[in-house]
């Protein structure tokens, strides 16, 4: 996450945006994301064959609405209409545009931004990307396990460092892992590298396979 | 469905809402008004079960349960806390909502109990057998998480006001011996717990239960 | 304003002015059959709430304070606490009546017999935590503090001025309208003229505006007489609000319909 | 070592570069404290720069001088290694004095902002006052935290709301705070300058707006340190007067202070209801003493204005309905949940901090240091009256708002008591002709002990004025407080401390 647009370490001096190609396929899934919000309507009927094959019912009622409206249940119980709601949305922000220009004629004029009355205004006074999520990860904490480095006020050159792991990979998947990488530790005298004999295995399991199939 | 019933399944819903106020409830001097309120709570739902059936003797079970748990005990309660200098403790609690969430999980398992009893009780107020005994789960889950013993008696308290509940709600009350035993038996517990407090506090100098594991140690 | 934001800054406040005044034209306050009801129903409308608020912490953080960004911060906290408690609050009525148009609620809840709904007590509760977290007032945050440090909401607008600051202030006041609108319209409905009738409007102005001022007392009394609460007290603040809202619906399923 | 005149316990020993730090670390070896820490310029008597230090032990005041070599680029040992305090009282010292400290930790400057080059110092005697300079350009360098996603929240020195100006530098991650530095200085009117273009017997007046809250306590400590170096002798009812108007600020800054805790804390109430109680009692300040803040009401040689006898019921009423309020107001205080559960355990600092850190005043009666000038050196009027101390354990917001409480209940007593037993006769006395001399001023004022070490010259003017405020211990102390807490609890955490700026300023 970057605000103000400076870099934060030297480092990201050179930091250069994304290209338009990369760019170009995060635009598509959100240009995506907003027509299925607008038109679900011919989205859901375009699925609609996949369902009915999948669950043997298709929702059928709410497209009877017309491609505008869509109401699971009936427009009495609950309606959603998305382009009219966006067109709403859209005339309430002309109309307020167009309010106050009525109202207030004049130009915005331009200032710096508030500093408290500090003007040294550096980089390091972003916010960060961790910074910001840090209230969600407090709030989660007793899910994570947290390794902190909190920096004493007596400290000359303070420093912070934390590191985040996820109890459950603790508890479960590493004993998980663990457990994995002693079976297959057992296993490895099987593995000697001679492509005959992982051929034989094959043919050792294919043989078994149709014996149980067999029987 | 009648108005009898409607507020019995308001004031039930009350009083499940209050047994979670308890349950996230920090400080003691709270705790002691919302078991005061719960009190009163139980006390109406009574007087409305008497006033729907007609029976005589819940009247009086219900002035009973108004005076001793709405008034009487959380007085009593009240002055220990003052006298015992614990008035404006925080109690140190696990984590509220995880507490909350493990509450409503113990809901969900008293009403899955209560249904079939439900379905064989005849009364006008089915729903509330499942209330009743959320209540008294989650009663318990309080005396479970509090680590002061005062706390842990207005756990015990409210466990007992929903098995009254249940009674009323269930059975349309006890007999009136039975009930004047168990209020009896109530008010002789607390004054037992009273003068246990003092003699912990002599002891171990604080009223944390924790003190008292230690007493398996030294034998 | 500031010389560095970009056009989010000049925009967000006529996008969070437009959806604050759609959504109080949906909500039934003094009469029902409104002309844009049928377009959004609660679900909606909480997703227009949540449109304006992305837009609102977004500006916020264009201007690239530390101030801006540390309200964005929170205000997206307490956000995200807070929507599903309002939506889990909203389901219980759509429970009851059957549906999630908020015309439909009202309709149904003002007219038909007395009933009492135990459920409902709870998600009244449930709601004006939420409202109180929502609306920046004083448990969550105060919305007269002036201390830089504490504010949540203030802290967003700390860039703005002049028409856009007036175009925040009332888009503001007027959600606290629209929640108080949902209040009442939920909890509260009765006197909301039906659709068509228009003789009975005046009478149902006059019940709002009583409606509204036993609101704003209570709102008044509550702010007074309750403290600011630390910031990591919201999350468990709005968690017994969501949690409130499930109690009351479980009662809801579980005592069954009203017989 | 020889003994210093006047009513407090205080002596003078005038030591070299070794005896310096070797006093220091045996004063440090007694668990004394560090009080201040100045210089003054002699070179127009012949001498050189000598640096002062001011000690609190046992026994009293241990003020040391130290005679420095150099003329014009003096240098004195550092005492920073020994006492925490020393380290913004010698940058301070190196700003204003030219005096250098050796292999002192922080080498920045402190209250040179840019408003004068390096180079420049604004209290040697040949430094024109009326001169001005061009603005230097003022990169202070921050300490900065390492480590990833770690941000700064720059606030002040402008604030939103109407306090007094300081820049706070949080080093944060999101909500929690890993390190505040202050940087101060931003009041520097040049206070100490000042005091030496006036007459001794008038500088009372700009002793007691150095810093407004607490004007009683330093305009006594000025007359103390000036009654001490002329040898003045006041009668007893000018003393028990001061004592009274001691009390009373004490009175008024703690409902201030209780009323803004409960306000930051977002209960208008608390402001509301504390806010009427501080403006009834001032009101009464302004009816009696013809100033709300009791400004001049001391003065070298007694009091300024006498209390009459039909005044006396008047203020035992406004003492009785006071303490019935503010009982009242505590109860609410502490059954308030949401106050308590915001003050209670926010901004902790522990006693072993706090005596490490060498605080003083409320700030460290809070963390369990019982400590109290009327308390440990009861000289006349204190010793009559009996003061008792208030301690409180907690060393958290709650501790510091029960200790104001506390101390605001002591201090109705002891105002009950002086209303009572106030001794009859003169209130002011006349000053005798000036003399050159030096004299200690040390009074507990309500933020805590305030010190003036005063200087006169052979005219009638100040020679050199040092006014100290407890600020300077305790501003680091906040510093500490903070860690561990949230961006948003700060202001509450500061505003129990409740410390000058304009008195470390100066």
């Amino acid at each position: 996450m970057v605000f103000l647009g400076r870099p934060r370490e030297p480092g990201l001096v050179q930091a250069r945006d994304a290209g338009p190609w990369e760019r170009w396929s995060l635009a598509a899934l959100a240009a995506a994301c907003v027509l299925l919000g607008l038109l679900p309507v011919p989205v859901l009927r375009a699925l609609e064959p996949v369902a009915a094959l999948l669950v043997g019912e298709g929702i059928g009622a709410p497209l009877e609405g017309g491609w505008l409206f869509l109401a699971p249940v009936s427009a009495q119980r609950a309606s959603y209409s998305p382009l009219l709601f966006l067109a709403v949305i859209a005339a309430a922000i002309a109309g307020a545009w167009l309010l106050v220009r009525h109202a207030w004629r004049g130009c915005t004029r331009l200032a710096d931004p508030w500093d408290c009355g500090f003007p040294a205004q550096t980089a390091r006074m972003q916010d960060s990307a961790e910074g910001f999520g840090q209230p969600v990860k407090q709030i989660f904490e007793p899910f994570f396990r947290i390794e902190r480095e909190v920096p004493d006020p007596f400290d000359e050159a303070p420093r912070y460092a934390a590191r985040t792991s996820d109890r459950l990979w603790h508890w479960l998947y590493l004993p998980v892992a663990a457990a994995v990488a002693r079976l297959s530790s057992l296993l490895a005298p099987l593995q000697h590298g001679r492509m005959h004999l992982y051929l034989v295995y094959s043919f050792a399991t294919l043989l078994f396979l149709l014996l149980v199939i067999r029987a | 469905m009648s108005l009898a019933a409607q507020l019995i399944d308001l004031l039930a819903a009350l009083l499940l809402l209050m047994a979670f106020a308890m349950l996230a409830q920090r400080r003691l001097m709270a705790l002691i008004g919302l078991f005061a309120f719960q009190g009163a709570l139980l006390a109406a739902s009574t007087a409305v079960v008497a006033w729907s059936t007609g029976q005589a003797h819940l009247w009086w079970s219900a002035g009973l349960t108004a005076l001793l748990k709405a008034v009487v005990l959380p007085l009593v309660l009240r002055r220990l806390a003052v006298r015992l200098a614990v008035a404006r403790d925080v109690e140190p609690l696990v984590n509220v909502p995880t507490t909350l969430l493990v509450g409503i999980a113990l809901v969900v398992v008293a009403f899955d109990l209560a249904l079939p009893m439900a379905e064989l009780a005849g009364t006008i107020t089915r729903g509330t057998l499942g209330i009743a005994m959320a209540c008294v789960l989650l009663s318990l889950l309080m005396m479970i998480t509090r680590r002061r013993a005062i706390a842990q008696v207005i756990g015990f308290l409210s466990l007992e006001n929903g098995l009254f509940f249940a009674a009323t709600g269930a059975t349309y009350g006890m007999p009136m011996v039975v009930e004047l035993g168990i209020a009896l038996d109530v008010l002789v517990g607390v004054l037992v717990f009273g003068i246990f407090f003092f003699r912990i506090r002599e002891t171990f100098d604080s009223l944390d239960v924790e003190h008292l594991e230690k007493l398996g140690d030294r034998g | 304003m500031a010389r560095d934001a970009s056009f989010l800054l000049r925009f967000a406040p006529y996008c969070v002015f437009g959806c604050m005044v759609l959504a109080a034209s949906i909500v039934p306050m003094v009469a029902t059959g409104l002309p844009f009801a049928p377009a959004a129903d609660v679900i909606a409308l909480v997703g227009l709430l949540a449109t304006a608020r992305v837009f609102m912490a977004l500006a916020a953080m264009d201007a690239g304070t530390a101030f801006g960004s540390m309200g964005a911060r929170r205000e997206m906290l307490v956000a995200g606490l807070a929507e599903p408690a309002l939506l889990m609050v909203f389901f219980m009525p759509s429970l009851i009546v059957g549906s999630t148009s908020l015309t439909t609620i009202v309709e149904t809840l003002a007219y038909q017999p007395f009933a009492l709904h135990p459920s409902l007590a709870f998600a009244a509760v449930a709601f004006v935590m939420v409202l109180l977290a929502e609306n920046a007032r004083i448990p969550v945050d105060n919305p007269a503090t002036h201390l830089e440090l504490t504010m949540i909401h203030e802290a967003m607008l700390l860039e703005y001025s002049g028409r856009y600051l007036a175009l925040m202030e009332w888009a503001h006041a007027l959600k606290l309208m629209v929640y108080a609108g949902i209040g009442i319209a939920l909890f509260a409905p009765w006197g909301v003229s039906p659709a068509g009738r228009w003789d009975l409007v005046p009478a149902a102005l006059a019940a709002l505006a009583a409606k509204l001022f036993i609101g704003g007392l209570a709102l008044a009394i509550l702010e007074t007489v309750s403290a600011k609460m630390r910031i990591f007290r919201a999350p468990e603040f709005l968690g017994m609000a969501f949690l409130l809202a499930v109690l009351g619906m479980l009662i809801l399923l579980l005592q069954g319909p009203p017989r | 070592m020889n003994a210093l005149p006047g009513a407090i316990p205080a002596r003078l020993a005038e030591v070299d570069a070794a005896g310096w730090r070797a006093t220091g670390a045996a004063v440090r070896a007694r668990g004394g404290r560090l009080l201040s820490l100045w210089a003054a310029d002699r070179r127009d008597l012949g001498e050189g720069h000598v640096a002062f230090a001011a000690f609190a032990g046992a026994e009293g005041l241990l003020l040391l001088r130290l005679p420095l070599a150099n003329r014009d680029a003096p240098s004195a040992p550092d005492l920073s290694d020994l006492f925490l305090p020393a380290v913004r009282l010698q940058r301070a010292c190196t700003d204003l004095s030219g005096v250098a400290f050796e292999v002192a930790r922080d080498p920045r400057p402190w209250l040179r902002h840019g408003a004068w080059p390096a180079g420049v110092h604004p209290l040697r005697r040949d430094f024109v006052a009326r001169q001005s300079f061009a603005p230097v350009p003022d990169d202070y360098p921050f300490v900065s935290v390492a480590g990833e996603g770690v941000h700064e929240i720059p606030v002040g020195p402008v604030h939103a709301g109407i306090i007094e100006p300081g820049h706070f530098r949080f080093s944060v991650l999101g909500e929690r705070v890993l390190r505040l530095e202050e940087r101060l200085g931003y009041k520097h009117k040049g206070i100490e300058k000042r005091f030496e273009t006036l007459a001794a017997a008038e500088a009372h007046r700009l002793a007691g707006r150095v810093s407004g809250d607490s004007t009683v306590a330093v305009a006594w400590a000025y007359a103390m340190a000036l009654e001490a170096a002329w040898g003045v002798q006041l009668p007893a009812r000018a003393l028990w007067l001061r004592a009274l108007l001691l009390e009373r600020e004490r009175i008024a800054n703690h409902l201030g202070d209780l009323g803004m805790l409960g306000n930051d804390a977002g209960l208008a109430f608390g402001l509301a209801q504390f806010g009427r109680l501080k403006e009834c009692w001032l009101q009464d300040n302004a009816r009696l003493w013809c100033h709300r803040y009791l400004m001049d009401a001391i003065v070298p040689g007694g009091v300024g204005v006498d209390l009459a006898t039909e005044q006396h019921a008047d203020l035992h009423e406004a003492v009785t309905e006071l303490e019935a309020e503010v009982l009242e107001l505590r109860a609410v205080y502490d059954e308030h949940a949401g106050l308590q559960d915001r003050f209670r355990g926010c901004g902790q600092l522990s006693p072993d901090l706090a005596l490490r850190l060498g605080l003083t005043g409320i700030a460290a009666r809070a963390s369990g240091q019982a400590r109290d000038l009327r308390v440990d050196f009861p000289v006349l009027p204190w010793d009559v009256l009996g003061v008792r101390a208030c301690t409180q354990t907690g060393g958290d917001v709650a501790a510091r708002v029960a200790l104001r409480f506390d101390e605001i209940a002591e201090s109705l007593r002891l105002l009950r008591a002086v209303l009572d037993d106030l001794p009859e006769g003169d209130c002011r006395v006349p000053l005798p002709a000036p003399r050159a001399g030096l004299g200690l001023g040390w009074v507990e004022g309500w933020r805590g002990e305030v010190l003036v070490a005063l200087e006169t010259g052979a005219d009638c003017r100040v020679r050199r004025c040092h006014p100290h405020d407890p600020s300077w211990q305790n501003w680091p102390a906040l510093e500490h407080a903070v860690i561990g807490n949230i961006v948003p609890d700060f202001p509450l955490i500061n505003k129990s401390f409740n410390l000058s700026y304009a008195g470390v300023d100066l």
